[in-house]
């Protein structure tokens, strides 16, 4: 039930792999990635900045309630923040249940808690300057699904 | 005494990360009229606190909460974390 | 967009590192990744029987299904068939797309289809004998989803 | 004449992978009443069709399928796969 907050780069391979290895409780393991895009080949780089203290509080509290919610048998959550390329990754979480729905289903609760209630902010550099990624309000939207379940 | 930390483009737009403040306000609300009633720079960055969100002490809440015994408020855009 | 039927194990780490790797094109990544439970302790080992042939094809037909429904930029499934321990991996499948919600969904659609629709079986060894694992309702009804969908 | 396999539980009830069965069926369901007609171990695997499945040529199909012209025709338990 680890959260890790950090500036430096993680290997989602090596990250992936010991967290689902050997496990014999979980059969089913689940993960996501976010991937710093550059759609348009315009991008230079990324900045994020998050709210020391509270980020770490905020995720830690996101992953306690996945973990109660759908009786996890583990689950990780990592995010950098500082300076990130395109195609850098940006975080992960991980989820593991012995059961593939509750698996999914928290995972995708992690990612948009995470989204809408973690204390990051992205900001985009190119040749032409920098701006702040909006937050879209699908994001915002897709938090009622777990509210209404409860 | 209270810490005011600012975020993303609102501490841009009031150019600096963080600043201690003497207040008598016991919401956020308050001190939002406060800062606003300072400085052109406030009046910019609070013009539409819709736009915003706010912590104190490390717990996203409401505009109306109170900050009375609050050691720490944070001002910021909606989050763009994942 | 890769489709893997193979006896030997697979490395999860090295797969999902090289799907997600230096994407600049889609910025979300999900993996499902599926290990022999041993829950109360007394499994030997498991077997999976497939239909060669037929594997492959219904492999790729499922694969192809979700790449166009949810438009995604790649994707990867790995199955395995033969002898396996407990805390072996099973089977993968790992989605990319520019959002979340599709690589989510496109994960989910490749495993309930893979469960009730591609061929193969388990069967599961202990001291007592042998037992072939029983289909769960659940996972047919999972299907049901998909087509209202459409 | 016509491939018939068979997997998991039907290929250990009927005891072989594999057969070449010369048969006028033109549907699964003729072709099934044919083999359960031949022995019990048949009659024993095909007890209750609706607990098993049947491919024609590599795909999913119905029982009522016709089987003209098919090369191969597979029968087998719900799949348990993933």
């Amino acid at each position: 039930m680890a959260v890790r907050v950090q500036d430096e780069p993680f290997d989602f391979g090596v990250e992936a792999e010991a967290f689902a290895r050997g496990r014999t409780d979980a059969g089913a393991v689940v993960t996501f990635t976010g991937i710093v895009r550059d759609t348009d080949g315009t991008l230079d780089r990324m900045v994020i900045e998050h709210y020391p203290g509270m980020t770490e509080r905020a995720l830690q509290a996101i992953n306690d309630e996945a973990t109660e919610r759908w009786a996890l048998k583990d689950s990780l959550v990592i995010h950098r923040h500082g300076e990130l390329r395109p195609g850098d990754m940006i975080m992960m979480v991980a989820t593991a249940s012995a059961h593939r729905v509750n698996a999914f289903e928290a995972a995708e609760f992690l990612m948009d808690y995470l989204k809408s209630r973690a204390p990051f902010w992205k900001q985009e550099f190119t040749a032409d300057g920098s701006a702040w990624v909006a937050s879209k309000t699908e994001d915002e939207d897709a938090l009622t699904r777990w509210e209404k379940q409860k | 005494m209270i810490d005011v930390l600012y975020f993303a483009w609102v501490r841009e737009r009031i150019g600096i990360p963080k600043e201690q403040v003497s207040t008598n306000a016991t919401t956020v609300d308050e001190l939002v009229e406060e800062l606003k009633s300072r400085e052109e720079r406030y009046a910019l960055a609070f013009s539409d606190v819709s736009a915003l969100r706010v912590a104190v002490d490390q717990e996203l809440t409401e505009f109306s909460a109170s900050i009375e015994n609050a050691r720490e408020v944070a001002f910021f855009p909606p989050m763009t974390g994942g």
